[in-house]
């Protein structure tokens, strides 16, 4: 008998526990419903705070890194001296391997005529290095720039090139608005 | 197959996988190694060639080797990014093997076997887990505070000035910096036309009738400072020259009416909220205005209403990044702006001070350190000379500061040993010198402009006061609802008289004609002597003041809650000269300039005339 | 899945006024008849497919309660924490799970800006809702990290008592320190120390592959090292499971005490009937129960203490508050040109103020944070102590339910026949 | 099977493992600990100007009360400089004289005897020297980006950088020329404008020069848009211009040698009329890290001002 009332004393002690850890459970779920948003976040770059410091390609838990250059043709001059895409101090302007800036080649260059010409990035190349986006924005219009590809990304929790990044250029954004390219992304005054 | 050869078989399979495991990571290991330590792309050789390349530029041959070497270089470095994808791929398969073969093994080998005692003495365990319990707890505790002893706060080390000065010595000596068009502003201030704008983008070749452009003489002159005739033609603080709530303009109309719009010359919307009241300085008029985000002044043309400029108080060092928690009747624009003229000072609720010259353009902004005030920072700014005053008591630490009109530098700083103020400072010319004057619970004081110095102090407020003193017939007149209405000397800091029939909570009162007026929240408006302290007469009949009552055209003025307003004559006899309806919730204080009364509901500014 | 899409960047056609900004000038006109490329822009990983990743959980879920406690089938959970290896582990790579969820749930109460979405709250709750009415079924079959360790278990030896509560406070400290770093927007350390999602993705910095590597192979000989030592979010399943409704049992109907299930767990989480020795000294612990009462408070205190001492020393983790003490610290960094963090700080146009400001007040969430994690972990302790003086009669072998993964192992061993209905 | 002994060690050491590269990552990781870029881009080379190659030193600043200073020109030995929404005439000597308030976004101005020409993107204001206006040309282009104007007796040239090509109108605003640079045989492309760096100048000789900044060119032309003469710079060194759009801004200096100022790498520099390299005038680190560029323009006194938006001042630099 005593042994019973032990048990039953136990069983409602139990439930009782069990409700108000449902209880708090609860109440965590409502405080955070109330913050809560049904679209997904994704890491992005905002190309307007990037300092082009080259540790999207080396801090990446991928290898090749997730980010890669975007080239947001809008704002392209198509020139035939492309800061992107030569060495400052180049031997002639040519497609020859002295004289391009990428260390993968990764930028392809396209003549359409006289004088303009197109700069491509292959993708599959591109380390994300963000060479090409400094020579681009320091001499060129800034139509270079880097962007998190999501078919890439891996969307860790923490990103370990957010953490490292000097500029705090990386932030969550929205799923639906996953990427700040140039030209349709402004920058915020 | 019986057992002991799948055992075989199993152990074999482990051990080989094993192996091949050890292998492919040893491998992987080199192979990243290799691609830390030296970078294909980046190799010295490559470096050199291309230096060579500079040199001779020509050179076809060494063209080609460059090619043929950079050709090579990429080529390393894919084949190792090849590498470390197969080999990880390899390790997961050969793991994968390893971890099944093992299993087999053992689940082969292992017999289920009837365990003897070998469960551990309970009691012995547990008295043997508290010690070791007992023994991490503290080791955890003990390690982090001793850690705690080698870690110094350089955050509290850091001082502003410190920097300042090396940002100023980092400067070039052999360059001559000239500030250009610094000295326009004073003659902006005083030589003001109506500010016409250019008319935007008028297709017409030739605009001879185009109002002229805006355009302003410079002159060579240093900014005079505004003597206390010029604050007196103008209405710079809060309730007007010198905080005193009288002003000189005449030709204020007495009856107007809101919803029908008869007498209001215009109407203008600010862009944000706010409790302050309006500045005037020649042709401007200035207030401000706030929400949580973000806070603004504004400079609007006094005669047209539109809005001159729009300035926010942003990027100020040390401004709070999110806003301080204020109630929504103080908000973070309460405290009224000042001007000299020259330049327009705000405040705001999050501590931040700021100063513009008269065409906006910033000239120095500084924080003040958050106030911690439960209702919100409400003290406004006035100013004598090159000084600003700012009454800072908060809950956290009482001062009066007075900041360099030029600069923001503090010039002196005077600690008070009182509590938490919401009253304004007003000025007294206390034989030739001026006085700072505050009141705040428990003590209403006087200090020398000049030095900061205290020169005197009454106890007698308590509570949480609201009301700004005010000066007149030489006398200082403190109130506050549940303590007193008190008349001092401000020469030697006596008390005249003492009265508590009635008494204000949020109005401050005004002295003119040797009377002083009073007016309470719960609507009576009482007129003493004031020399003596007699009540000459009394009017309760309103929803209440919190707008102050104030002094124009030898009238007195008082807005009700509602929105009516009050003209009375000053005269020790009631007599009401006029009555009228704005039609808006008022409690800000009006301001007066030319014929004009101009007042502020929330985010609309009414201009009143003729 | 992972098919480029490409997104027309069609400015002309949206919203020409409006990003008339100023990067933007006009581009050539072309002859040749020239089309644009298009900006490649593939798209993340659709909406959809996370709330179906949190249908997938809640099934898995379903599933292992079902297994473990009416199916009784080790087999099943083995299969289906094989399927979670594949699913939640290689498939998707392993993020955001229900442990790192932890972080994303403080950081949105601690900081109005952060919102997350609902299915990380969902995956946060779920598990912890399982645990509430069926035990820790996810640790059994639905948690990737938990799994993958399970799969490698080979030669379990048994810890000792002493050892396994002593190191049990790990993951107190853990979480402690996760949610203080996570609520001031420092870091999310739970992830950042993530052992196996590197091994998922078979890709990632060798510090995480090291770390998967070195616990998977701890793992081969104690049962689970990252789950019973350092899991932060097993904690909370731990309380919750306590006090579940219904549990694992080893025995499908009675126990006659044969002991063939004492070894059976890798986990030591089986709880043996009480020794009527330990009993009767249990008596004799009354006292010492009253002594580790009393001291509860003096361990929060002293908990609480050192937390608030020790609150600078955290926030040095912060990157504001380390690099404003560097740049205070140490100015001539400034004059560093290899220093990419200062460099980038110099030129940003953030000024030191700003920067001390921001730092500032980080430093005084940390000391908030520090005091509630330093109390938060002297209860912690002063609990488990006093937990080793209370006695409970007990009469069966029976899992225990706070330690107890669910993962069934114990019934293969229990030689009662289920009884027929 | 193996020892018991064995296990336990090898757990010890891998606890040490996991103990120490969780504590060494979270030491190591901090800011100013991590290692510098293996991949960075360094410009420091080509910012590096021989000692002996400047020729000018900065003497004076006048710092602007205006947020960003576009364009500025100098006549009569007075520099009017816009910028934000204003257009500012000061003295040699630092002293405002004039400050007309513009209700549009200038871009650059020029002055000649009796009027102030201030371009917007897409029109000319034209102002009389008491700042009342007097016209706006709006016939352009909404495609317009006018990034440079000259005037020479009675003619003046604008430079639209979006449209690449250059106007001439008379002082009136009647179109009389557009031009765009070709040439029939095909010597040069025509200009090439990849921003919105267009320039273009007349010296005290009548002489239209207009920069190719896609060529690194300066063209020579009659005031009816034939090309009379050019000069590129040849050199990847200091002596010749970089990246994809210099020189941004030019002028001349009395004599009329050539003042240009160039973008990305920022520099001023001296040339002859013929196009050689004479020295420099401002060298890059004299500039703010990634600035803007700065319009330059010269005095009677041959004293180079550049009006340098990151800085918001107008920098004077004289010839040692």
């Amino acid at each position: 008998m005593a042994s019973d009332k032990v048990k039953s004393r136990r069983e409602f002690i139990r439930s009782g526990m069990r409700l108000s850890l449902a209880l708090s459970l609860g109440g965590v779920a409502g405080l955070a419903a109330s913050e809560m948003t049904g679209d997904g976040h994704v890491w992005q770059i905002d190309p307007f705070l990037c300092t082009q410091c080259g540790r999207c390609a080396t801090d990446c838990v991928l290898s090749p890194s997730a980010v890669k250059c975007v080239h947001a043709y809008d704002l392209c001059g198509y020139c035939d001296l492309c800061g992107g895409y030569f060495k400052a101090g180049y031997n002639e302007l040519s497609t020859a391997g002295e004289n391009q800036l990428c260390p993968t080649a990764a930028i392809e260059r396209k003549f359409i005529e006289e004088p303009y010409f197109e700069y491509h990035i292959i993708e599959d190349l591109c380390i994300g290095c963000a060479k090409c986006v400094k020579g681009c924005s320091s001499f060129g219009n800034g139509s270079f720039h880097l962007q998190i590809m999501h078919h890439l990304c891996v969307n860790c929790n923490e990103c370990a090139i957010a953490r490292v990044c000097p500029s705090r250029a990386i932030s969550r954004v929205k799923a639906s608005q996953a990427y700040n390219v140039k030209g349709s992304f402004t920058k915020e005054s | 197959m019986n057992d002991s050869d799948k055992i075989r078989l199993a152990s074999n399979v482990a051990v080989v996988a094993g192996i091949f495991c050890a292998v492919v990571s040893l491998l992987l290991l080199l192979n990243f190694f290799q691609l830390t330590k030296s970078d294909p792309l980046e190799s010295e050789v490559m470096q050199s060639m291309i230096e060579r390349l500079g040199r001779e530029p020509q050179n076809a041959e060494l063209k080609q080797d460059i090619r043929h070497l950079d050709l090579l270089a990429r080529k390393a470095y894919f084949t190792s990014q090849w590498q470390v994808n197969t080999g990880s791929y390899l390790l997961l398969f050969g793991a994968l093997v390893f971890a099944l073969a093992l299993r087999v093994y053992f689940s082969l080998k292992s017999r289920i076997e009837i365990p003897d005692q070998i469960v551990e003495n309970e009691l012995k365990a547990r008295i043997l887990s508290q010690k070791w319990l007992l023994a991490g707890g503290v080791f955890v505790l003990v390690l982090t505070f001793a850690a705690t002893f080698a870690t110094k706060d350089y955050l509290k080390m850091y001082h502003v000035d410190e920097t300042l000065v090396a940002d100023v010595a980092s400067a070039d000596p052999g360059i001559e910096v000239i500030e250009v068009g610094s000295e326009t502003a004073a003659a902006l201030s005083g030589a003001e036309t109506s500010s016409e704008e250019v008319p935007a983008a008028t297709a017409e070749v030739a605009a001879s009738d185009a109002a002229p452009a805006q355009v302003a003489e410079a002159v060579t002159a240093a900014p005079a400072l505004p003597d206390a005739a010029q604050i007196r033609a103008n209405f710079p603080s809060f309730r007007g020259p010198f905080g005193n709530g009288v002003s000189g303009h005449r030709n204020i109309p007495v009856d107007f009416d809101g919803p029908s719009g008869k007498n209001i010359l215009w109407k203008a919307t600010l862009p944000m909220s706010g409790y302050n009241s309006p500045v005037i300085w020649g042709n401007r008029l200035f207030v401000s205005g706030a929400n949580a985000q973000k806070r603004e002044v504004y400079c609007i043309d006094r005669n047209s209403g539109k809005i001159l400029w729009t300035r926010a108080a942003d990027n100020i060092p040390g401004s709070p990044a999110t806003a301080p928690r204020t109630t929504e009747d103080t908000g973070l624009a309460a405290p009224t702006l000042y001007t000299d003229g020259i330049r327009v000072y705000a405040i705001f609720g999050t501590g931040d001070v700021i100063a513009f010259d008269m065409e906006g353009n910033r000239v120095w902004a500084r924080n003040l350190g958050v106030p911690d005030n439960h209702y919100g920072h409400s003290s406004s700014l006035i100013g004598w000379k090159d000084k600003l005053f700012v009454q800072y008591d908060t809950n956290r630490g009482q001062k009066l500061l007075a900041l360099n009109v030029a600069t923001g530098e503090t010039v002196w700083e005077t600690p008070r040993s009182v509590k938490i103020s919401w009253a304004s400072p007003i000025l007294a010319n206390v034989g030739g010198k001026y006085q700072v004057i505050l009141a705040t619970d428990p003590t209403v004081a006087g200090y020398d402009a000049e030095t900061g110095k205290e020169l005197w102090s009454v106890r007698g407020l308590m509570g949480e006061v609201g009301p700004s003193p005010a000066f007149g017939e030489g006398l200082v007149f403190a109130t506050q609802e549940y303590a007193t209405l008190m008349a001092i000397n401000p020469a030697n800091g006596q008390i005249v008289w003492k009265d508590d029939e009635y008494l204000s909570e949020v109005a401050s009162p005004v002295v003119a004609n040797g009377m002083v007026f009073l007016a309470t929240s719960y609507g009576v408006l009482v007129c003493y002597d004031a020399k003596t302290g007699s009540k000459l007469w009394e009017h309760d009949d309103g929803p209440g003041y919190y707008s102050s009552p104030v002094v124009a055209d030898n009238k007195l003025f008082i807005f009700d809650l509602d929105g009516r307003l009050q003209v009375y004559a000053l005269e020790r006899e009631k007599k009401l000269l006029g009555e009228s309806n704005l039609g808006a919730k008022i409690s800000s204080t009006p301001a007066f300039a030319d014929g004009r009364m101009y007042v502020r509901a929330g985010t609309t500014l009414y201009c009143i005339g003729k | 899945m992972k098919k480029l899409i490409y997104i027309l960047l069609s400015l002309y056609l949206l919203m020409p006024a409006v990003l008339y900004g100023q990067q933007r000038f006009p581009k050539p006109e072309f002859d040749s008849g020239y089309e644009q490329p298009d900006v490649i822009a593939p798209e993340p990983r659709a909406m959809g497919l996370e709330y179906f990743d949190v249908l997938v959980l809640l099934g898995v879920l379903s599933l292992a309660s079902w297994l473990a406690l009416k199916k009784r089938s080790r087999q099943g959970i083995l299969w289906l924490s094989i399927f979670t290896l594949v699913y939640f582990g290689f498939y998707r790579e392993g993020c955001i799970c229900s442990v790192g969820s932890i972080q994303n749930l403080v950081l949105s109460f601690a900081d109005p800006a952060y919102v997350i979405s609902a299915t990380v709250l969902l995956l946060f709750l779920l598990p912890l809702i399982f645990a509430l009415f069926f035990g820790r079924t996810f640790c059994a079959a639905g948690c990737p990290l938990g799994v993958i360790q399970d799969l490698v278990i080979i030669q379990p030896v048994s810890l000792p008592f002493w050892l396994r509560k002593t190191l049990g406070l790990i993951p107190y400290i853990y979480l402690a320190l996760a949610v203080l770093y996570a609520a001031t927007g420092t870091d999310f350390i739970i992830c950042r120390y993530d052992p196996f999602v590197g091994i998922y993705r078979m890709d990632a910095p060798y510090t995480m592959i090291v770390l998967g590597v070195a616990f998977l192979l701890m793992g081969m000989f104690v049962g689970r090292p990252y789950c019973r030592f350092f899991c932060p979010y097993g904690v909370l399943l731990k309380w919750m499971s306590k006090f579940s409704r219904w549990h694992l049992t080893i025995t499908p109907a009675h126990c006659i005490q044969c002991k063939l299930c004492t070894t059976s767990c890798p986990f030591d989480a089986i709880d043996y009937p009480s020794e009527e020795k330990a009993i009767a000294g249990s008596r004799a612990g009354a006292k010492k129960f009253v002594v580790y009462a009393v001291l509860v408070p003096v361990w929060v205190l002293a908990g609480a203490f050192v937390g608030m001492k020790s609150h600078t020393m955290l926030s040095r983790s912060n990157q504001d508050v380390y690099l404003a003490e560097l740049l205070i610290k140490h100015p001539e960094v400034k004059s560093d040109p290899d220093n990419l963090d200062v460099q980038t700080f110099l030129s940003s146009g953030r000024t030191m103020e700003t920067l001390v400001e921001d730092a500032r007040i980080v430093r005084k969430k940390f000391y908030t944070g520090s005091i509630i994690a330093g109390a938060f972990i002297g209860l912690v302790i002063a609990m488990t102590l006093l937990n080793q003086v209370i006695y409970r009669r007990r009469t069966d072998y029976q899992p225990n339910p706070g330690d107890c993964y669910s993962c069934g192992r114990c019934m293969d061993y229990c030689p009662v026949e289920k009884p027929k209905k | 099977m193996m020892n018991k002994k064995g296990i336990y060690i090898f757990l010890i050491i891998l606890a040490v493992i996991i103990v120490a590269v969780i504590a060494g990552d979270f030491a190591r990781n901090r800011p100013g600990k991590r290692p510098s870029n293996p991949f960075e881009y360094n410009m420091g080379d080509l910012k590096k100007v021989d000692p002996e190659q400047i020729i000018y030193r900065e003497t004076r600043n006048f710092k602007l009360k205006m947020e960003e200073p576009a364009g500025m020109t100098i006549f009569n030995d007075q520099i009017y400089v816009t910028g934000d929404q204003l257009l500012q005439v000061i003295t040699t000597e630092g002293r405002l004289v004039r400050e007309i308030s513009l209700p549009f976004k200038p871009l650059t101005v020029e002055v000649n005897t009796s009027r102030i020409f201030v371009s917007a993107r897409e029109s000319i204001h034209v102002y009389d020297h008491d700042g009342n206006p007097l016209a706006e040309w709006t016939g352009f282009t909404g495609n317009s980006y006018l990034s440079g104007i000259a005037t020479y007796e009675g003619n003046v040239f604008i430079a639209d950088a979006a449209r690449r090509r250059v106007y001439r109108f008379t002082e009136d605003g009647e179109k009389e020329l557009e031009f765009e640079g070709k040439v029939s045989d095909d010597a040069l492309h025509g200009f090439i404008v990849p921003s919105g760096c267009f320039d273009l100048a007349i010296n005290e000789f009548g002489d239209l020069w207009v920069a190719n900044p896609g060529k690194h060119a300066l063209e020579n032309y009659t005031f009816n848009g034939i090309l009379r003469g050019y000069w590129t710079s040849q050199f990847s060194d200091v002596k010749g211009f970089t990246g994809c759009c210099n020189p941004a801004f030019f002028t001349f200096l009395p004599g009329g040698n050539m003042i240009t100022s160039e973008k990305g790498i920022l520099r001023i520099k001296e040339y002859k009329p013929s196009g050689e390299f004479v020295g420099v005038v401002a060298e890059p680190s004299r500039f703010m890290e990634d600035g803007k560029v700065s319009d330059v323009a010269s005095d009677s006194q041959g004293r180079v001002y550049a009006a340098d938006p990151d800085k918001k001042s107008i920098r004077v630099f004289e010839k040692i």
